[in-house]
């Protein structure tokens, strides 16, 4: 029996690494995901034969468990609407950790963390734990915009962590020289489980502490990391259970977050350290608010219409998280049909983060019928702009604002490359408002009124008026 | 002893092999990548289920219970959310590259 | 047993690990690749070794002795080719990408 | 101490694949390979800790035996030439499969293979072992020119080899079963150990008969795969002495060495099922030489000197084996300095097989100083050809022979992409006679009297007289 689970548990292991091998590319990426579900099942499978007890009771409580846990996770995850993704992934990883710390709280409770092994990584399992519990609690919280929103700063901030860190470390000690350490220094009723109850507390408390200031547009990167964080926890209480499905999967799961959390960082243009460790210097933008009244160029759609029709050649969109709000790929997809059929040339221009989530808006274009060959990469495009005759921009801010090149002031999105639409002949947004977007930073380019047009409208709308004016131009 | 220098030896090895795992995804894969590790390490449910069949007091079933219910959340919505994800990234016709000359 | 299937489980992330590691090596490095793997597998001089000091009769100890003499020459003389092979490389002054425009 | 050793040889682990990871650049190849080295020195001093012993003769046995074979190693190693490179690494392939055979048939000798795990991995020990041992000397012979050069081809030899092979699988099932089967079909005399002689001298070979029906132009891959196998023997090895270096370190090489081997046959064109399971069906070309002959444009140096002086703007210069030959890579680049200070653009065209080892031209021309940025692949030099005005062609056949592209003739490089300079104004060879290359297959250029100059000399005294002639014409 036990050589049956150990090898089911090898085979569910392997196909671990297979799917996370699928998964590099597009094509095979969704056979992935289903092939590493399946060895799930195994691996699930086989601890069921391991159980030794006969109590139906135990049989209840862990079958009602699961299904319990897997109805909400399945309604939840069947319901969440494309936007809210990320915060789902947080939620998801922030129940798996909280799920280890548990385990690793009961080995303690039970005694059987008794070697120094056990305990060590025990303790390390609860701690991380914890930390991605808490973290990924706060970091749902942010970007379904519940609570912490923005980024929330308190004075002597890292002298809190620190010393919260320190307490970590002094309750972990305690509990690992079996309350040696708090009888030596006088506080006797300091036990080991007591110890433990605190340290779970702390942890906790760390995790929410490590996560509130750092800003929303941080937050797939924060996500990315607990995400290696919690396999880690699982690999630590591999050790702890001599479990090699845990000690394997975890592990995998730990390294290869860590580099994707590398890869998103250096994506988005932003360094671990300087997110982990700043936060965001509490975002500009809003509160400057000169309230002076700045001209735009306020336009018609009809204008923009006979502009594109007369004398725009080659026509770059970029579409920006608003497009998703709007719901309103197909009518860009009618647009780029009408200007197609009028001999002009239609690309699209995709930053890696336009949206909310990476792959945002390849989701919704090639949903709504965009071939694959139009939607250029920010490397692609940015060459093209010279040549352009027209950028439309719908729903987009952050990932055309120029503001990311000002060395002098520092914001949000300082130093994200970005889509340099300035380049081209006329720039036209497609907005309600002057808002700026999701990093709060005003766009110098909605006041160029020599290049800029400003059509306020909703996306939907505002397409569905441009097509219909090019057609009647 | 040696049983644990062997778990040392598998992390170690299974370490390199997570980090060769990763090389260079594309931008567009890295929600679901993310989404999708985080399933698998759902496997914490395993050790969630021993803990409750294990169990001879209140309070260790009372806390492998919940362990189990936040272990099948998230495995269960790992995958699930995942797939729909991807689902969103239909095969594309014709991957003609992008350039044209 | 156990100890097998451990074997088994190393054996097989190593075997990925392997697959991953060598993943689009450019052309001209593929005989100092071959060359450095192939001193590698010289790690057998070490079970060489082992048989020789644990030996108890002279067919073994003959058996052994040779064994070793071609581990050492795989290993040493594995490395010491693929060092000269690579020394050939000299790094690039300027990397500059082959296309001009 | 058994710990230590254990560590010692988990670091050697870490620092072979440390290592590998960095042969795959070539900015890093080199330190890569001292890492790995450093590893083996670890593994081997961790190893001397364990041994449980206080004769010196043992230490002296031990001691002589690595010196010896360490010393013939590295003078092998340090004399031999570039253009030798793949005997030697087939030689110390060899030597590695022989070790570890030797090795297994030790542990059977003192009957430590006793559990069926051991013996299963013994025997596979000595088999694979033993072929990649046999396989290996075959294929140095072969390209050290010692013996069965070209194809070596019998009667019937698949069927030979089904039977040799039928022969190691009962051999060794009547090892697995302690020598009942021979007892069964009634010939006792076939102990397990003499079985065990046998398969031994069974499997060197199968080794042979494998590796000679091979031509010589499809031995790099040959090697390559025999390396794997080594790979692969020192992992079952592992197995059966419970060792982990052996185990890690050999399925490292067993898993990475196939994929090599299959990267390198699809970067030579040449699908691994055909090379090994038809050899090259006799290589064609030398023999069917129709004596009658044909005409050729032979020219001088001061022909050519003149033609590139005065007709060619774009030249590409295209070298082979006989540049590597003739150690002309300083008049080459000499004449490079000099068309280029004519004004005149020069490129290099590299072929990934030209010479005699995968990179030999890069090694030979950054040797000499031609920058990196002048050396094009095949895929980046065949759209330049159109525009040239001239190909140099210096001691190189098959990678520039159209045979290749003949669908209705099958030869040694069939399928094999060629740079195609058939589509230059003109093309220039320089080389000592008509006779063919490597493969032996005629070149329908040389006849192309229209567009094709012969310059019959060596090749590094053509390419000095060339550069005269360009400076006085
Ligand atoms: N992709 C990711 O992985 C990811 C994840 C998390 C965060 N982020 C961050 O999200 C931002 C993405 O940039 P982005 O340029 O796509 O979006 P953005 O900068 O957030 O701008 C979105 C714009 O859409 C407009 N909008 C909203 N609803 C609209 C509607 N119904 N019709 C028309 N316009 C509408 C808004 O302006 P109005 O209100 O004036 O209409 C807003 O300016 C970046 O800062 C990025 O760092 C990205
Ligand atoms: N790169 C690898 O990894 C590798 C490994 C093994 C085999 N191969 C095989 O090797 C071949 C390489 O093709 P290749 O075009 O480079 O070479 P090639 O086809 O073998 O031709 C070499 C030519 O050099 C000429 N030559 C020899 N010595 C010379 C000298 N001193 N001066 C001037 N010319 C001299 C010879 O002609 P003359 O006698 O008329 O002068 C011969 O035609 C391919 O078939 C490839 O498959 C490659």
């Amino acid at each position: 029996m036990q050589v049956a689970t150990f090898l089911a548990y090898l085979v569910a292991a392997v196909l671990f690494v297979v799917g996370i091998r699928r998964l590099r590319k597009p094509e095979t990426a969704r056979s992935g995901n289903t092939i590493a579900a399946f060895g799930m099942l195994i691996a699930l499978a086989a601890t069921f034969l391991v159980i030794d007890t006969n109590a139906t009771s135990v049989w209840l409580l862990i079958g009602g468990g699961v299904l319990l846990g897997g109805v909400v996770g399945a309604v939840s995850a069947q319901r969440v609407p494309m936007t809210g993704m990320p915060q789902m992934v947080a939620a998801f990883n922030g129940v798996g950790g909280g799920c280890i710390a548990l385990v690793a709280l009961s080995e303690f409770y039970q005694g059987r963390a008794e070697t120094w092994v056990a305990a060590s990584a025990g303790l390390l399992t609860i701690i991380i734990g914890s930390v991605s519990f808490a973290g990924s609690i706060v970091a749902f919280s942010k970007l379904q915009e519940i609570a912490f929103t923005g980024s929330v700063a308190f004075p002597l901030q890292q002298v809190v962590n620190a010393l919260i860190f320190l307490g970590v470390l002094l309750l972990s000690a305690n509990v690992f020289l079996d309350g040696a350490l708090a009888e030596a220094v006088g506080i006797p009723f300091l036990s080991p489980l007591i110890s433990l109850y605190i340290l779970l507390a702390a942890s906790l408390l760390l995790g929410v502490l490590f996560v509130i200031p750092i800003g929303g547009a941080d937050m797939p990167i924060v996500i990315s990391l607990l995400n290696a964080f919690t396999g880690l926890a699982a690999a630590a209480s591999g050790f702890v259970l001599e479990n090699y499905a845990l000690l394997i999967a975890g592990t995998l799961v730990g390294a290869s977050g860590t580099i994707l959390t590398r890869q998103m960082s250096s994506a988005l243009g932003r360094p671990l350290g300087k997110i982990i460790f700043a936060g965001i210097a509490a975002t500009g933008g809003k509160q400057e608010e000169d309230d002076e009244e700045r001209e735009v160029n306020d336009v018609s759609a009809e204008d923009v219409g006979s502009y594109l029709k007369e004398e725009a050649n080659k026509i770059v969109i970029v579409p920006g998280y608003g497009l998703a709000v709007a719901q309103a790929q197909s009518p860009m997809y009618e647009l780029m049909e009408t200007l197609e059929s009028d001999g002009k040339e239609v690309l699209f221009g995709i930053h890696p983060v336009a949206g909310r989530m990476p792959g945002h808006m390849n989701v919704l274009l090639t949903e709504a019928g965009v071939p694959y060959a139009k939607l250029y990469d920010l490397e692609d495009i940015n060459p093209e702009f010279e040549e352009t005759d027209a950028v439309i921009i719908v729903g987009a801010n952050d990932v055309v604002n120029p503001a990311a090149n000002d060395e002098e002031k520092d914001s949000p999105i300082s130093g994200m490359p970005i889509l340099e639409v300035e380049n081209a002949k006329r720039v036209i947004f497609i907005k309600r408002s002057l808002s700026p977007g999701f990093a709060g930073v005003d766009n110098p380019l909605f006041y160029d009124t020599d290049k800029t047009m400003m059509l306020f409208t909703d996306a939907k709308q505002g397409l569905q008026e441009v097509t219909e004016a090019v057609k009647n131009a | 002893m040696q049983e644990l220098l062997v778990q040392l030896a598998v992390f170690i090895i299974a370490a390199f092999l997570g980090f060769e795992l990763i090389s260079r995804v594309p931008n567009m894969l890295h929600t679901p990548l993310m989404s999708a590790t985080n399933a698998i390490h759902g496997i914490v449910l395993v050790g969630a289920i021993i803990v409750v069949a294990t169990a001879n007091d209140a309070f260790t079933i009372a806390v492998g219970f919940i362990a189990v219910v936040l272990g099948a959340m998230n495995v269960v919505g790992g995958f699930w959310v995942t797939n729909r994800m991807l689902g969103m990234f239909r095969p594309p016709k014709t991957r003609v590259k992008k350039r044209k000359g």
